[in-house]
């Protein structure tokens, strides 16, 4: 087993237990978390499967460092979502289905 | 030349119109669609212009082959895609220009958000690149996101971070999936996978993780939770905008994707599966519309409905003898749309009798048709098609699928066709019954300007129009297609 | 409740067992990508790899990505209240902090210049040298430094729209010889890519500097604008 | 076997699992940091040094710091309405 590919199970893992929290809690701010952790994992997956027993990939690289940029600015936009919908009704939470 | 300029130009003017419209004074922000709407339809009907004359094409960003760089594809379906963005984002942005005067604090910022969804819808149109195609979907869901959160109420707030959530779980998804095909094939570009696709595990698996995502961004039922509040809840032009186009970004995706993998990697029981859910989504949806008390949220249940019928194309297209899945295709991409012109439609015109009578239930509006005429012969003829009735949009792209299914012996798909076509009979006649009928709610109505009302009717008419000239639309949406241009 | 955390143990864990046979079972591909990344690194203008897939190979996916980053701050703009929520003086009104920054700044923003120069040819930058600039602007704001022009709204947007607006003036400018958009020629790509980079560097880092600040005060406030429109009825 | 990747793989997924079932949601963002920085030390060993930089700049940084600052506001009175906060702390 190669260090990367080390990498790429702790991905799967890390998606399996991001998603776990996403539907599990519903403070938004720990589903924002979750949110977070799945993404990680899944960057883990991308760069550790592409360099399994090939080298070095700069493609998966380049392709995580967007990921990693479009992730901060979708949390950055949920947050400012989030503090308004907190402000108006005082929840952290969304209400159940109707 | 002008075609190497108008391909490129189709994502970068609503870019640099999204960045100018933040630059100039709120006031300029609505005239801005002055210089932009001309022009993008300029570069959409260059880029239609080119395809006939000289067939579709790849145009190669940066110069750079596949694999290595990313490409574009110019191919019909792309340039449909393209044209009816076109028609319906520009009679959206002039509707939005009259109406979101009554919301000047929201309308500062719909315009910035209204271009960068058209760069990232016109985006995923031309996007050949399996990754791309994820940085398109965040630049266009955001967006759309952003559009539901504009009004503030608490109720959109919670809408738009509902939307978001599930936006976002998709993507992740749909980004996982990218990963896996990536570690499979080395290649992001789909002419890459198209040709090195095999069925195994990890690309099934792949392929579950992208159906998943794009189903939840879809909202095919039993993933539709999220749309009726983002739709049915969001400013007038911003819901017609979401209904007719948003949702279709992520379809479109799953077309192109369940297409390039091809029919040795998608197993039939999927495809069944895929359409068993349409069928639950037109029959559940149709329910919901019915039962609703709030003129657009009943539009917004429509959607769900009609989201369904799209999803019949795979169970037809899959396993299917080549005259049935070109049926199909021609069916699916003329109930896109169709759906696309109708629902624009329903929530411009259900919006002007919203604003006419001054409430959003649906029992206010008794005797609004003595007040409002227009208003209602354009939601009536964007029944019309939303029904199926001859001679609509609607009504061709049943007939097609129609035919298909009996092509392909597939014939319980005939109950959906017929069914969801009384079901969204019954909750157009709701609406229908209601302003008809003569009573003491209203005496009067509030005229809305006449810009509203028009750029409506001509939505309405043109989803009637396609259904009439579809030959020449469904001809150019399968040039550079799997199924031909015979 | 407990239906909710069943169903999400479920899901999670079909997902992970289908992801790990996934894993297991995947064959190696046949394309080989990194062989033609650095094949074609010549014609890229930079030396280091990564820089020319996302600045050159793939840049039409950073391009979008940076409209991803302007959309948050379009929503932060669109969403944030009306009144500042907090005091503009956030400041740790603390001398020793203050000197420490004094030192403490120029040589963050040596680090950003450094990582921006150093991405053509070793790991760095744009979105790391932007991500640093940020960082020195929040500090700059913690600090309760004056910081009067990042709250300029002209100076502040005419930043935020610079990279994207550079990008796509290059992408567009480049074609008139009659290549595709962003198709940069030979001997300038190394310039153009640094200029594109030099912008992007400072719009990200005021972007991510608008994302932690999210009330600034801009002339365009939404409530202004309501005002404005009360006046012309 | 990478001995020294295993661990480092098994830290982040514990670290991710602490960040999710932490009570107080502080300690969540905190330890949520610490899983980031740890994430810039897989990217390291995956040799990708630009994604380190980017992780602990914006992954682990930013967004950290986006999360403390929303925690700050949550912790704020506003008017009534601040006696009824959500359920699920």
């Amino acid at each position: 087993m190669s260090g990367a590919l080390v990498f790429a199970w702790s991905g799967v893992l890390l998606f399996g237990l991001g998603l776990f929290g996403f539907i599990a809690h519903r403070h938004l701010l720990r589903r924002l978390l979750a949110f977070n952790i799945m993404g990680s994992g899944s960057f883990l997956v991308l760069v550790g499967l592409a360099q399994d027993g090939r080298g070095v990939d700069p493609v998966p690289h380049a392709m995580v460092i967007t990921g990693i940029v479009v992730a901060v600015a979708s949390t950055a936009l949920a947050l400012v979502v989030f503090r308004r919908w907190y402000r108006a009704s005082g929840r952290t939470d969304l209400p159940e289905d109707t | 030349m002008i075609g190497l300029w108008s391909v490129p130009l189709l994502f970068a003017l609503p870019l640099a119109l999204g960045i100018l419209s933040l630059l100039v004074t709120p006031a300029w922000r609505p005239r801005l669609i002055f210089v932009g709407l001309p022009l993008l339809a300029v570069a959409s009907f260059d880029v239609l212009a080119r395809l006939v004359v000289e067939g579709p094409r790849i145009y190669e960003l940066g110069g750079w082959e596949a694999p290595l760089g990313i490409n574009l594809v110019v191919d019909g379906l792309a340039v449909g895609m393209i044209l009816m963005t076109t028609l319906v984002a520009s009679l959206c942005a002039l509707y939005a220009r009259v109406y979101l005067r009554d919301y000047p604090a929201s309308s500062s910022f719909f315009w910035p958000l209204l271009w960068l969804l058209w760069a990232g819808m016109n985006g995923i149109w031309l996007a050949e690149d399996i990754f791309n195609l994820y940085v398109g979907l965040e630049v266009m869901g955001l967006a759309a996101v952003g559009m539901v959160a504009l009004r503030a109420t608490p109720q959109a707030l919670a809408a738009a971070m509902r939307y978001l959530l599930a936006a976002l779980l998709g993507s992740l998804a749909y980004l996982l999936g990218v990963a896996l095909l990536y570690a499979t094939y080395g290649t992001l570009s789909m002419a890459g996978l198209h040709e090195a696709a095999a069925p195994n595990v990890t690309t099934h698996v792949a392929l579950a993780l992208i159906i998943l995502g794009l189903l939840l961004k879809t909202a095919l039922f039993p993933l539709h939770a999220w749309l009726p509040p983002a739709h049915g809840g969001a400013l007038t032009p911003v819901s017609a905008l979401l209904s007719a186009l948003v949702i279709k970004g992520s379809f479109y995706i799953l077309m192109r994707i369940w297409l390039v993998l091809g029919p040795e990697v998608t197993p039939i029981f999927t495809a069944q599966l895929l359409g068993v859910l349409g069928a639950g989504a037109v029959f559940y949806g149709g329910w919901m519309a019915w039962r609703q008390h709030h003129l657009k949220q009943l539009v917004a249940y429509s959607t769900v409905a009609q989201i369904g019928y799209l999803f019949l194309f795979f169970p037809l297209v899959t396993g299917t003898g080549p005259e049935a899945a070109r049926l199909a295709w021609d069916g699916t991409l003329m109930m896109l749309v169709a759906h696309a012109l109708a629902k624009a439609a329903l929530f411009l015109s259900a919006g002007n009798l919203i604003l006419a009578v001054g409430s959003t239930q649906i029992s206010h509006l008794v005797g609004i048709s003595r007040f409002r005429p227009m208003s209602l012969f354009s939601f009536g003829l964007a029944g019309v098609s939303l029904m199926g009735l001859p001679p609509s949009g609607g009504f061709t792209g049943k007939w097609l699928l129609l035919h298909s299914a009996i092509l392909s012996g597939q014939w319980w798909w005939l109950i959906v066709l017929f069914l969801g076509g009384l079901l969204s009979a019954a909750y157009i006649f709701k609406v229908f019954r209601m302003s008809f009928r003569e009573g003491p709610q209203i005496d009067s109505s509030i005229t809305p300007p006449l810009t509203l009302d028009v750029t409506a009717l001509i939505l309405a008419s043109a989803s009637i129009l396609i259904g009439l000239t579809a030959h020449l639309p469904l001809f150019w949406l399968r040039l550079g297609s799997a199924f031909g241009a015979g | 409740m407990s239906l909710r955390l069943v169903s999400a143990a479920l899901l999670c864990l079909a997902v992970t067992v289908a992801l790990a046979w996934a894993v297991l079972d995947r064959p190696l591909p046949e394309e080989n990508l990194p062989e033609r990344v650095s094949s074609a690194m010549p014609q890229s203008g930079v030396d280091h790899p990564i820089t020319a897939v996302l600045l050159n190979f793939r840049s039409y996916d950073t391009l979008l990505e940076i409209a991803v980053l302007l959309l948050a701050v379009v929503v932060a703009l669109a969403l944030r209240e009306a009144q500042p929520d907090r005091p503009e003086q956030m400041g740790l009104e603390n001398p020793l902090l203050r000197a420490v920054m004094a030192w403490l700044l120029p040589l963050i923003l040596i680090v950003a210049g450094f990582l921006l120069w150093a991405g053509s040819y070793q790991p760095g930058g744009a979105f790391q040298a932007g991500s640093v600039l940020a960082a020195a602007g929040v500090l700059l704001r913690l600090a309760g430094v004056t910081t009067a022009w990042l709250d300029n709204a002209t100076l502040m947007r005419a930043g935020l729209a610079l990279g994207l607006l550079t990008f796509l003036g290059v992408g567009l400018l480049v074609m008139i010889p009659g290549v595709p958009f962003l198709t940069y020629p030979l001997e300038y790509a190394g310039t153009l890519i640094l200029v594109i980079e030099l912008t992007l560097t400072l719009s990200i880092g005021l972007t991510l500097i608008s994302l932690f600040r999210l009330t600034p005060p801009y002339a365009d406030d939404p409530d202004e604008a309501r005002e404005q429109d009360a006046e012309t009825p | 076997m990478p001995w020294l990747d295993l661990l480092l793989g098994l830290t982040l997924v514990v670290t991710a699992g602490l960040a999710l079932a932490a009570r107080d949601m502080f300690r969540a963002v905190v330890m949520f940091i610490v899983f980031g920085l740890l994430m810039a030390l897989a990217w390291v060993r995956l040799q990708a040094p630009d994604i380190a930089l980017a992780e602990a700049a914006i992954g682990a940084g930013l967004t950290g710091v986006l999360l403390l600052d929303t925690l700050g506001y949550l912790r704020r009175p506003f008017g009534s309405r601040v006696d009824k906060p959500g359920k699920h702390q």
